[in-house]
């Protein structure tokens, strides 16, 4: 971002908004679908407007059939049209995961590469907002095992408002993943902010000791956790992934590489989470330049309790974050 | 046998018409007060009003035996208070402290109380059929007479699950009883934009299933089919659909704008207030004067005035605790 | 609607009568070669054999258009052959021989043409019916007036995804023709064991689609409903269901072995058998002689050997292109 | 086992089938329910003959309803009962998976305790029979994620004979996966085989030069590339993870501690499967003990392609374990 250009400071939600306002008038396939997208607004008030704007056949409310109509977002896709699908929330796509796993990860494949899924599938995941065991999962890393998807996890305005214009000239199926933390959240975006590239993680803040690789809800975390560390005296680099699915393993090597040491921060539940995916994949190309073992900072194994001393306690924090840090430099590491 | 059905409208007895009344009004205040709570920071996550509905759950229920058991949703706080799960336990739930119903790690969406046989407190819409007829299933199958009586949202019956539980419950003639409370809006969907065929019943009956639909609005209409209903059940003959026609006063949570529906609609709707139309009745019955009534809501407002002490004065349950539960403690009996 | 229909069971012109004739013994005869070549291990994985049911594919897919689309199940070699797949290139996919349809990669439950708007090759049962309420979606946005045909079984009657797609295709007044072919059996299981109502058509009709039962054997019925119902379909008025009451003679698979039904049931059908049958009445109408059988079986014969030969000539896609096609190659358009 | 045992040789499917006889023999609240269990016989002919013997109350047919019928196993579980829940295979399961993830998975934590759901569901896992992209998941390792069920995968005639008794004892959900191919294979068994303990992998060859870890399916591939090794001179030791989740770690690390070297081998695809989680723990436990960076051997990231010779390619193979295990002791690590 140059310095003369334009900032406007503007919302993650609003960010969010824009993109599909934009994506709508840009290009007539494209067609938002989901639960209560248009009379309610969006539950998360991210598509409030837009039906007065684009009515109700491109602002489609849907009844509570998530199989259905995200398996329709398939076929529509496969019949020429963009369609965006909105889960109202992750926790809900369980219900859809057949139509995502069977059809539209793997229909390119089978078919021999003659039809293809341009189909983009928004949800709203993490825990953070005391909505206990049934809403709070944050499986965005768990998606990102299936092959002929790909996992998005905007955690910026910018990526907000980028990644999905993207995701929409991709001619495969496209996941993003929306923190529930985050549509409150402000930052500059320059006011012709567009596309952005989605195959490659950023280096949030660069670092030389340590390297912190995160994603999605838990960068602010890491983020904060890195300034509290600088106080400390170490220099900790910040990853963010951005995209999950394909995973940018030069990025993470070439900052592990750098700083020698590395901790993973996910909200997924550790076992099976896409830290573990990352550790090994840390191991596999830059053993030796290990200093010391990767540790791993995930939501605690065990469905969300809802109040907010044990929610807290569940999922990544940065006093986690700098503890294990600060151990791993300072220490024996 | 839809057809041949008489609905008693006529008023029960002065002393269960009062015990009527004083259950609708419990459920009426305590939500009343829940909301203020909720305003007060006191109560989080998000919070379903049952204000409007009263009148479905205390008819509902009251025909049920203590050993029945029972299958409910998210806005289910009236359910488990004319359950018989104290006022005290609730909103200790609802504040998240462990001396509540579900040891304060369910909050409202997820109430469970085993010596009521209470059931959940289910958030995912749809997701609590299966388990009623699993649990009627397994009275069946043990030769015992209990019903289960399973409570859901219109917006359900557009989920899959629902189309798979019908087929099962009738095909295996389970006893279970199937609540339908159809209040007209899923979030802010309404039914008529959810679903081709807005007769509920007539559903219910493409399953062979008999089905009636009730003035959810009186509760003495509602308790007279539930009575009926599950006299049927119990008897063997298999489940029973009785679709509850009522409405929500209130947002469906308390995010909500409720962009989706007018004002007038609402006042409408609030003419027909349960308890208000169900206390003129009384009156003009003679069996209800003012000060039966401000004994009435005395009587609550101090039952509801300890919950919230109690609740106020229970306790965090430790950090230490945080993985308790996530698997049994004891070996299956 | 239902109620006036009246159906044509004269037979068709000679010609058109020795086409439909001609292509049930295609379907037929390849059919029976598949078994063979299963058994000779030139085909593997899942063979389910459309044998018993030619005349629902045959009739139903002679009233589309060229430019409708088709979505079918993992018996679907007839439907392919039928729609104008070739037969070489079917049978080369059955040998997984990369100048199969599917490019070798999906085999026999896989089959995919874009020429033929041929949509797979479905082996999740229900799998394929919110792809076609998508297609079906995609082209009443675009104003197209073009028919989506989905077939499925009746075993996916029962399934949550059928009672999803139902509602939204009516809701939405989508072209989709529903074919369910009501063979009776769900691999081992009866329809009666499976549904509480066993009526399909009274199950379409709880959704408000029109619905019709069809005598799936006799050929003429087929295609006769099945025009008339694509042109109320393409008119604009919304979905049509189809229930093909026919009956599979052989095995559900080729590992089956058919326990669960008497072997007086299965010769009682064949009885009705769709070939014989149509054969004995165009006899009787004097407008196929031994001859022109003759010459028909002569030239199936002829066309399955020559795609017999040229799965055998096929070649194996390399083992280095095993990932690709799980993304596409080219950008979406 | 004492040399004195009466051995008898027998197949993992016949051991499947004892233990489930058996099951129900002993406890008359076990019943097995899913579909074509009874009259079908099972699809994988696991339950052939027990509809006769136990009768179809217990050995209970369902519809093509999965999340129907394991949330009716759930509620059973809750309703005193203990289900044997029989999902046909892994591919259908995910059209459960909330069932599984929201109820089954999280109803013990979220009600603070008070309900347990002894839930036992088998499926049929993994590739091997060219039954292509729909057909051919190894989801074990992918389940292995949620926190409140456990994963069981028996890769021998014994843990098939004895992990059912110990999961039908679990207060907790049990998952069981059986993989597709193991079901013909031949082993000896103890005539008095019964329960085994679910909570430990085993070492199923010592050894001293590097660690094989794998479960499953693959377990006789790594003990055949171990016996090649053998013959080369590297003594490789392999490790039976038995259960995946909970993960016995020590097992695992000991191991590791004593070879300094491993390879761990999964059928699932790549990314997120449980390999990276091993070696996450492996790296956070014993990293100063490597003498190599850990590899993994899994399935090629895409969908499952029909072809045999891509589908040998696509899943681990003893030829890449035994080149992985060369480079790795012999080489420079
Ligand atoms: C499977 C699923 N999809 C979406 C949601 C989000 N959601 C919560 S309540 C609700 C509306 C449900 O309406 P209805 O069943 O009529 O019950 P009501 O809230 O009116 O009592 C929705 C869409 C959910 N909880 N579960
Ligand atoms: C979701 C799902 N569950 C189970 C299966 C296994 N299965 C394959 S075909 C079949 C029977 C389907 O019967 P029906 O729909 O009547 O079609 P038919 O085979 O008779 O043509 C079953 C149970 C599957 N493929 N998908
Ligand atoms: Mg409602
Ligand atoms: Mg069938």
């Amino acid at each position: 971002m140059t310095p003369q250009t334009n900032l406007v400071r503007t919302t993650y939600r609003e960010a969010m908004r824009q993109a599909i306002r934009e994506a709508m008038h840009r290009d007539p396939r494209v067609f938002l679908m989901g639960e209560d997208v248009g009379r309610y607004g969006g539950s998360y008030a991210v598509s409030k407007g837009l039906l007065e704007e684009f009515g109700p056949e491109r602002i489609r409310d849907t009844p509570l059939s998530e199989s259905a109509f995200v398996g329709a977002g398939i076929g529509a896709a496969m019949g020429g049209m963009r369609p965006i699908v909105e889960i109202m929330t992750v926790n809900f796509s369980l219900l859809a995961l057949d139509q995502i796993m069977n059809n539209a990860a793997a229909i390119h494949y089978m078919s021999g590469g003659q039809f293809n899924v341009p189909l983009v599938i928004r949800m709203t995941t993490g825990a953070g907002r005391q909505l206990a065991a049934q809403h709070s999962h944050s499986l965005e890393g768990w998606y990102a095992h299936i092959p002929g998807i790909k996992v998005l996890t905007p955690a910026t305005v910018e990526d907000a408002r980028g990644m999905l214009w993207t995701a929409l000239e991709d001619p495969d199926p496209v996941l993003i993943f929306e923190h529930g933390s985050l549509y409150s959240m402000e930052g500059d975006l320059a006011a012709d902010a567009g596309a952005v590239e989605i195959d490659k993680a950023a280096v949030r803040r660069p670092g030389t000791d340590i390297s912190l690789i995160t994603y999605g809800g838990t960068l602010g975390k890491a983020i904060r956790a890195a300034e509290d560390l600088a106080a400390m005296g170490i220099d900790a680099e910040v990853v963010d992934l951005r995209t999950l699915r394909p995973l940018d393993t030069e990025t993470i090597v070439d900052s592990v590489v750098r700083t020698h040491r590395a901790i993973v921060i996910d909200e997924g539940w550790r076992t099976g989470s896409i830290s573990g995916e990352i550790s090994a994949r840390i191991v596999e190309r830059a053993f030796y330049e290990l200093d010391a073992p990767i540790e791993r900072i995930c939501t605690v194994e065990a469905p969300m309790p809802y109040p907010k001393h044990l929610e807290d306690a569940a999922v990544p924090q940065p006093a986690a974050i700098i503890e294990a840090a600060r151990k791993m430099v300072k220490g024996d590491g | 046998m839809a057809a041949g059905i008489e609905f008693t409208t006529a008023l029960p007895d002065k002393e269960h018409s009062l015990n009527l009344l004083h259950q609708m009004i419990r459920v009426r205040r305590f939500e009343e007060k829940s909301a203020e709570l909720y305003s007060a920071g006191k109560i989080r996550g998000f919070l379903h009003l049952y204000i409007g509905e009263e009148a479905v759950a205390v008819g509902a229920i009251a025909a049920l035996d203590p050993d029945d058991a029972i299958v409910a949703t998210y806005r289910e706080h009236g359910h488990a208070l004319v359950r018989g799960i104290s006022a005290n336990s609730i909103m200790a739930e609802l504040y998240g402290k462990q001396e509540g119903c579900s040891h304060g790690r369910g909050g409202s969406m997820h109430l469970f109380d085993a010596a009521t046989r209470f059931y959940g407190g289910n958030a995912i819409v749809g997701g609590g059929l299966p388990i009623a007829i699993g649990l009627a299933l397994a009275d069946k199958l043990q030769g015992r007479s209990r019903v289960t009586a399973c409570f859901f949202g219109e917006g359900a019956v557009a989920e899959g699950e629902f189309h798979e539980c019908m087929n099962l419950a009738a095909l295996w003639k389970l006893p279970v009883l199937f609540c339908c409370e159809n209040n007209l809006y899923a979030m802010g969907t309404a039914l008529k934009r959810s679903e081709s065929e807005v007769d509920l019943c007539l559903k219910a009956s493409s399953y062979e299933i008999p089905a009636w639909p009730v003035d959810g609005m009186d509760v003495v209409a509602c308790e007279d089919a539930a009575q009926k209903a599950v006299l049927a059940v119990r008897s063997g003959e298999g489940p029973f659909f009785l679709e509850f026609r009522t409405y929500r006063f209130r947002a469906h949570s308390m995010y909500d704008p409720q962009l989706y529906r007018t004002k007038e609609e609402v006042e409408e709707w609030k003419k027909r207030d349960p308890i208000s139309t169900f206390e003129d009745r009384m009156h003009q019955r003679k069996i209800l004067d003012d000060d039966e009534l401000a004994g009435i809501e005395k009587q609550v407002g101090s039952e509801i005035a300890e919950a919230i002490e109690f609740a106020e004065a229970g306790t965090w349950e430790p950090i230490e605790a945080l993985t308790r539960f996530v698997y049994s403690e004891r070996p299956a009996q």
